[in-house]
């Protein structure tokens, strides 16, 4: 009898089953296949990991930028292949005599995907939006909160004041003193023009702290821009984000009708499918991986190094590192030359400051600290610390484009400073498991870390490193020295004129290398990015902002 | 004639529940070694006699023998100091990431130019390491709660053995994953920690199943009649009587630590610091050479497939050879 | 057996909240978190506790506690800080859900399929070269750590062979209506025909690869258990009536044997949660235990919370229902 | 014991039923040596006619009923000798004409009731499987018969126990359901393996009445196995006292049990405990174990366990000393040479 009830089960199960059937096929008749006027191809990017949603205002992490970068423009935009600022949906800007109204002019043949008109008012539409965000939105805006300082509650410390729409395509941004991020920062993914129509229907200020995440508003699931590609779909349970080409686009439609990124969280899996063929290319390919990417035909794209990686120091922590002397022999231990060639990628480069030579102010005079285990010995000797302590720490379960692989990197470091005596107490947490907390809090005396340019700006480098006196990791505030750093760093970071802040921000970077030396800048690496056979058109961008829109995928 | 249900048999038909199975078999194996009242020279000879002649037990005996002599004598037998660099200045990432063969390096180097050869030699006194001190904290941890509820009995057993079958019943490797990840600051020690929990619900059954089938034995019986002391017979008559089952689980504790430990390391919660090799974190560590220098992965594997097998092989052979039911 | 039934699901709630709470106190004693995750190396001491007030991470752990349960009790379980960002936890698990079931019933499949036949046959040829090959060979299974058997498979299959899909649950471009998340049912029920089969072939080589462990102990408890039964007397009762040989195989032997088979089967089938964390990894399966360590990795409490007590749950109730089939199939439990 | 007091034909009018002839069984384990379980055992059984094998366990008695059904394990023996049952010998019949054999021919009951059946598997399956198999009954057919036969082997409410497993019955109960199971096909012999060694005094009894009633009431031979003297001298026509596996003396119950000859029955019968012995008497069991034994091939196994030793016992082979109806096998008998 049980075996009847079975089968019972089965036919009720196969009827629903042929039921559904039905149903699907003529869903999938209505829809589907229209769209693409002329199919040139799909381009298949393969993510590390999934984007967190599609509105880059609340976005933070750079597998969300990548895919709204392809949807999304800001006034100003980026030359692809460097980090120069070009005009992108603002044709020209002007700032007053004092550097605080600032006057853009629009393009006028610009629409957003949903049809509405890009002018003035949405200009000002997206600040306004932007600017007044409710607390949770505050902490997830964090890239407002970043380059403004403030939002619409606590006004008179933001940077941003107001915009008005003078005209139908001119605008005008009031901000609270000059500063060398501004306009610059209008390049930033987060800070991108969203259509004023979609916004307000999606609710898209309606974020919400709920358990220790944010729930975003309907509008981050359904982005709408100005960019070369239309939001297609999310595809969660398989991983797929599939965009759609804009075929309206101002500029020059883009050449693929379709862009998907499919998300591959382990980096062999990412190389292997791209040699199966099933992705066109993913980003940050193992450096060991270059040589043989390259020989299977495929081709390996390097950008410019625009990141830095420092062995940092606190002398809060170690008393004994306030000696300068102290400092100028761990660098003199450190054989730099040895961890370039042997571990970081081709491309690489022994940093002499705290910045990349792509950025203004860069000081080209200034030249590497040899290595030199005898002097680093004498210098210890001198400051009567030989056989110093040092405790010292390195991230794991992390990869970063300025350190590939931070233990390799810390062992290197720890060997050679070993070898000229410091008694080394090796430290380690995970990324997100308590290192960054760990150097915040100044529990480390060394700690291994980077940065990566959020644009072409001095300040971003080393403002972010020493500008605020009381909370940086290197404790500069135990120096003498530590508060007049601050001072200049913001008094250059004022100066309106491009040429004088640049040259601004030269003396500082000789001043700090050479008589400060809060920390020590180890190298640049530059990050990759590989694309299959058959693709052309990837134009490597030093901030890791490729568009895609160039992009071809030929047939092989 | 009245036909009442035999008492005996229905006292036999045992209720599972979940993680019974499991149970069962720990507590089967607890009986194995464990009761027999007849002299025990009689049957640790009568299972050598058995083991001495099995071609299983043979193998892994001997890979286990030269695994351990090896981790023993690693360091004077490793060409080189595991931390010395000598193939450095040959490694350039792109070109030549991972040294090849050469004279004085049979096996070339790994990614910072460090000699290969030796690095897996002395991973084996790593491994060997990492897989005895979490199955002995395991065992320790297991014994202090297996002879807590086996030695007391009443409510304080099945105190400890609800407990235990709670940790019995979450998947071993979800318990290890969730111990590591709960570290401070991961280390050779958190993984080993991590291993051992896993271990100790095993080791606390297997002890307090050997202990209640002595409990009512006749040697335990008769010490008891002649007075000797709750304390002096757990820790004189039950606890040694123990051990035949304990030494089969240890065995084959010892394979799964070391499978685990580079599953755990797989994931990225192994021992981060990689100077001391192990075989578990140079797998882990391997994956990312795996597409130009999958020899880097190869090696440990092959080296941590051959010793787990090595330990199974003697384990359950043991197990066989003290099994009752195939002594008949 | 209702009640039987019944307290064990209480038995389970009970678990669950106790678990729950555990999960919770230490999830958050943890160092760095969500706010590492966000801010990345723009964290500053200040930046850092506006968000930890924001996110009301500030509070204490009691208070926040009790919040969560609150927010439990109204469906939300917490968002996904990293896994699936924005989306409650729970939702996290429904949708990673499908894709392990899938996986891990094929697993299970190719296990008791291949495990129990050659179980029998080595036990029916006990001694025999081929039952000692076999038994080594499965000894073996067990030895070689499962990311690495997954890891070979795919190298073989999918890179130097082009065999078999590399990578995930569906290729690229294939249009593939979602029905019951299970894509090759999907791809039945809707007669797509090319979805189901590449959806299928997606699967093959994890569900090999996490097949290995349960296959080698179905393999060996099958065999100990037929060895077992071979030598009960009720067989030889059976032999004496001169009953045929399949009768015998079929209703005495296979019968008996499966018993402990089957709580082996349940065993296994909570342990293939563990296997798929690894093997899920290793081909970016999405699935829950790609999920599972993600979250791990990435620090998504409310998702990694979630998941585990789902995994506890889900382990209960497999067990549950073992023991029932354990009923069915054998009387001493069911007519008590 | 009750005394049952049945005139049965002569046990010699009729051919044998069975005729075992110099049955040889031998065990072989890899890397061990070969021993003789069973060596060179020979005797009859006749119709309706009821003979026992007794001895110790390890003599051989269990191995010659297996033998004899075909039920030892395939590998690691060799069986020689033959066993003609109604003109056919059984230990060169194919597996699948022996199979045809067993339940239906010859049916076998044996010692230990519990695990002797299928746990899983109802008592009316259990029992209806015989005679679907051997009389071609569907299950529907052979469901009533089934409960007459747990009827007729003395099993209350028959219809009901039908659907019982076999955890359900008392431990008699089950025997009587065995017992059931093995006259299912209305076999010419059954062979009966210690039937009711696992049972409490009372069932057993309660079992042997119930045996010797069947066997009388369908004329079906028996042959009975045990080491209990006791249940031979209340049912059998024929005794074989086997020893280190072969017999060593035969005779009818009550010439044996009256005038015992080889010292291993005698010791056998004195290791009954007797009620009507004398206060005080000491109970002889037979001294040392079967692992004492010599090989037969150039003693007499018994010897070192045997008080009527004499010097050539530990050097020849003691001959069989008289014919298939009476004989024994001793250099040295009680109550001296035949």
């Amino acid at each position: 009898m049980s075996v009847k009830r079975t089968v019972a089960t089965w036919t009720t199960a196969v009827l629903a089953a042929a039921t559904l059937a039905s149903c699907a096929e003529s869903e999938r008749d209505g829809g589907g296949e229209g769209g693409g006027s002329e199919d040139a191809g799909t381009f298949v990017f393969g993510a590390a990991g999934a984007p967190e949603m599609f509105d880059p205002f609340y976005a933070t992490d750079g597998e969300t930028f990548r895919v709204t970068r392809q949807m999304f423009e800001g006034l100003l935009g980026i030359e692809p292949g460097s980090a120069e600022v070009v005009p992108e949906l603002a044709t020209e800007w002007e700032p007053n005599e004092d550097g605080t109204e600032w006057t853009f002019t629009l393009r006028d043949d610009v629409t957003f995907h949903d049809g509405e008109p890009f002018n003035a008012e949405a200009v000002c539409y997206n600040f306004e939006r932007m600017f007044d965000q409710n607390e949770a939105g505050q902490t997830a805006g964090e890239y407002w909160g970043y380059v403004m300082g403030a939002f619409a509650n606590d006004a008179e410390n933001s940077l941003y004041q107001g915009c008005e729409a003078t005209d139908e395509f001119e605008a005008v941004i009031t901000i609270s003193g000059p500063t060398s991020g501004f306009p610059t920062m209008l390049t930033l993914e987060s800070l991108s023009m969203q259509s004023p129509k979609a916004l307000e229907e999606g609710d898209a200020n309606g974020i919400a702290a709920e358990g220790e995440g944010f729930s975003f508003p309907a509008y981050a699931d359904a982005p709408v821009g100005t960019g070369p590609f239309t939001f297609g779909e999310y595809d969660e349970a398989n991983g797929e984000i599939t965009l759609a080409r804009n075929d309206d686009y101002w500029g020059d439609t883009a050449k693929v009708s379709e862009l998907v990124f499919r998300v591959i969280p382990d980096e062999s899996t990412r190389r292997q499918e791209l040699e199966a063929g099933s992705i066109n290319g993913y980003d940050l390919p193992n450096p060991v991986d270059w040589a043989g990417l390259e020989e299977d035909g495929n081709s390996v794209e390097v950008r410019d190094p625009f990141n830095i990686l420092y062995l940092g120091l606190n002398p809060e922590a170690n008393p004994q590192l306030k000696d300068l002397k102290v400092r100028q022999a761990l660098y003199h231990a450190l054989n730099r030359e040895q961890l370039v060639q042997t571990q970081l990628p081709e491309g690489a480069a022994v940093a002499t400051q705290f910045m990349p030579d792509t950025v203004s102010g860069y000081n080209t005079e200034l030249e590497p600290y040899p290595y030199d285990p005898d002097e680093a010995k004498r210098l210890l000797q001198e400051a009567g610390a030989e056989g110093m302590e040092l405790t010292f720490a390195y991230p794991t379960e992390v990869s970063r484009p300025y350190m590939p692989d931070p233990e390799k990197i810390f062992e290197a470091l720890r060997t050679d400073l070993e070898a000229v005596g410091v008694k080394v107490d090796v430290k380690t947490a995970s990324w997100n498991g308590g290192y960054l907390d760990n150097v915040t809090a100044g529990r480390y005396d060394a700690y291994i870390l980077g940065w990566t340019g959020d644009y072409d700006s001095a300040y971003n480098f080393i403002g972010t490193f020493f500008g605020n006196l009381k909370e940086n990791d290197f404790g500069t505030s135990a120096y003498p020295w530590g508060k007049q750093l601050a001072d200049d760093l913001k008094a250059a970071d004022a100066v309106v004129d491009e040429d004088e802040r640049g040259a601004a921000f030269e003396e500082i970077n000789g001043q700090i290398m050479e008589e400060y030396l809060p920390g020590l800048p180890i190298s640049h690496s530059p990050p990759a990015l590989v694309v299959g056979p058959g693709v052309e058109g990837v134009v490597p961008s030093p901030l890791t902002a490729e568009e895609f829109d160039t992009v071809t995928v030929g047939g092989e | 004639m009245s036909d009442p249900i035999d008492p005996a048999v229905a006292e036999d038909v045992r209720r599972p529940s979940y993680g019974q199975r499991r149970r069962d078999r720990i507590d089967a194996l607890a009986q194995a070694g464990a009761v027999d009242d007849t002299p025990g020279v009689s049957l640790i000879r009568g299972a050598w006699l058995r083991l001495r002649r099995n071609p299983v037990f043979l193998t892994g005996a001997a890979i286990t023998v030269c695994f351990v002599v090896l981790a023993i004598i690693a360091p004077w037998i490793a060409p080189w100091d595991v931390t010395a660099r000598p193939l450095l200045d040959e490694v350039r990432p792109q070109t030549n990431p991972v040294p090849g063969p050469q004279p004085g390096h049979p096996l070339g180097g790994d990614d910072r130019g460090r000699d290969l050869l030796s690095r897996l030699i002395v991973g084996s006194r790593q491994t060997l390491i990492v897989g005895v001190f979490a199955t002995l904290f395991g065992l320790i941890g297991g014994v202090i709660l297996g002879t807590i509820a086996g030695a007391i009995g009443g409510a304080v057993d099945s105190l400890v053995m609800r407990i235990v079958d709670v940790m019995l019943s979450i998947p071993s490797l979800l318990l290890a994953f969730t111990v590591a990840s709960l570290a401070r600051s991961p280390s050779q020690w958190t993984l080993i920690v991590s291993i051992a929990i896993i271990q100790i619900p095993i080791f606390a059954r297997l002890l307090r199943g050997s202990m209640l089938a002595q409990r009512s034995s006749d040697h335990v019986l008769a010490a008891r009649s002649l007075g000797v002391k709750k304390r002096a017979i757990v820790f004189r008559h039950m606890l040694p009587n123990s051990i035949g089952p304990v030494i089969v689980q240890a065995t084959l504790s010892l394979a799964v630590a070391i499978i685990d430990a580079a599953a755990l390391s797989f994931l990225g919660l192994g021992n981060p610091d990689q100077r001391q090799p192990e075989w578990g974190q140079m797998l882990g560590l391997a994956q990312r050479y795996i597409s130009e220098a999958p020899h880097l992965a190869f090696y440990p594997a092959g080296c941590i497939i051959v010793v787990a097998l090595g330990f199974t092989l003697m384990g359950e052979s043991l197990r066989e050879a003290l099994d009752p039911k195939t002594r008949r | 057996m209702l009640r039987f039934v019944l307290r064990r699901l209480l038995q389970m709630c009970v678990v669950v909240l106790v678990l729950s709470m555990l999960l919770f106190a230490w999830l958050r004693s943890l160092p760095g978190g969500p706010v590492s995750a966000i801010l990345g190396e723009r964290q500053t001491p200040e930046r850092r506790a506006a968000l930890e007030a924001a996110l009301g991470l500030d509070e204490p752990l009691p208070v926040q506690y009790q919040k969560f349960l609150q927010r439990v009790l109204q469906g939300e379980f917490g968002v996904s800080t990293k896994v699936l960002p924005g989306t409650d936890a729970l939702d996290v698990f429904l949708t990673r859900l499908p894709a392990t079931i899938e996986l891990a019933v094929l697993a299970l499949l190719l296990a008791v399929v291949i495990g129990i036949p050659l179980g029998y046959f080595a036990a029916r040829r006990a001694g025999s070269a081929v039952d000692t090959t076999t038994v080594i060979f499965s000894l073996i299974g067990v030895a070689v750590p499962v990311f690495f058997t997954a890891f070979l498979l795919k190298y073989f299959f999918a890179v130097e062979w082009n065999l078999l899909p590399v990578s995930g649950r569906q290729s690229t471009g294939i249009d593939a209506t979602r029905v019951t998340g299970l894509f090759v049912l999907d791809g039945i029920l809707t007669r797509e025909w090319d979805a189901a089969w590449d959806a299928l072939k997606h699967l093959i080589l994890p569900a090999l690869a996490l097949a290995t462990i349960p296959f080698a102990v179905i393999f060996r408890i099958t065999r100990a258990s037929v060895l077992d039964v071979l030598d009960e007397d009720y067989v030889r009762t059976a032999e004496a009536k001169g009953l045929s040989t399949g009768v015998i195989r079929s209703r005495h032997v296979l019968r008996n044997a499966m018993l402990p088979v089957l709580t082996t089967i349940g065993l296994q089938a909570g342990g293939l949660l563990a296997g798929a964390v690894l093997t899920e990894t290793v081909f970016s399966y999405r699935g829950v235990g790609e999920a599972l360590a993600t979250s791990f990795r990435e620090k998504d409490y409310a998702v990694l919370q979630v998941l585990i007590l789902a995994a506890a749950v889900i382990y209960v109730v497999i067990n549950l229902l073992v023991d029932i089939a354990y009923a069915v199939i054998d009387p001493r439990i069911r007519t008590r | 014991m009750t005394q049952h007091q049945t005139i049965r034909s002569s046990p010699r009018s009729t051919e044998p039923l069975l005729s075992v002839r110099d049955l040889r069984v031998t065990f072989q384990r890899r890397d061990e040596r070969a021993f003789k379980a069973v060596d060179g055992v020979s005797f009859d059984v006749r119709p309706g006619q009821t003979v026992g094998l007794v001895g110790e366990s390890g003599c051989g008695k269990s191995v010659t009923s297996l033998a004899i059904m075909g039920l030892l394990p395939k590998r690691g023996n060799t069986v020689e000798g033959e066993a003609v049952f109604d003109g056919d010998d059984l230990l060169s019949l194919s597996p699948s004409q022996m199979r045809d054999r067993r339940g239906a021919d010859i049916a076998m009951i044996f010692q230990d009731p519990l695990s002797s059946l299928n746990p899983v598997i109802t008592i009316g399956r259990q029992v209806t499987e015989v005679m679907e198999r051997h009389q071609g009954l569907s299950r529907k057919e052979a469901t009533p018969k089934a409960a007459e036969l747990l009827d007729r082997v003395g099993i209350p409410d028959p219809k009901a126990r039908l659907a019982n497993y076999p955890h359900q019955l008392s431990g008699g109960m089950r025997q009587r359901a065995l017992i059931a199971m093995a006259l299912a096909c209305s076999p010419r012999l059954l062979i009966a393996d210690e039937p009711t060694t696992a049972l409490d005094v009372t069932i057993q009894a309660q079992i042997l009445a119930l045996l010797k009633e069947l066997v009388v009431d369908t004329g079906t031979a028996l042959v009975m196995i045990t080491h209990d003297l006791g249940v031979v001298a209340g049912l059998c026509d024929e005794v074989n006292v086997l020893y280190g596996g072969k017999i060593v003396e035969r005779g009818g119950r009550h010439g044996l049990f009256r005038q015992p000859r080889h010292p291993y029955t005698v010791g056998l019968l004195d290791s009954i405990p007797r009620l009507d012995a004398p206060r005080g008497e000491k109970l002889n069991p037979v001294p040392g174990s079967v692992a004492d034994n010599l090989p037969w091939d150039s003693a007499c196994a018994f010897a070192p366990r045997c008080s009527h030793r004499v010097d050539v016992c530990t050097r020849e082979m003691p001959r069989w000393d008289g014919d298939d109806v009476v004989g024994f096998r001793c250099f040295n008998p009680v109550g001296g040479p035949r």
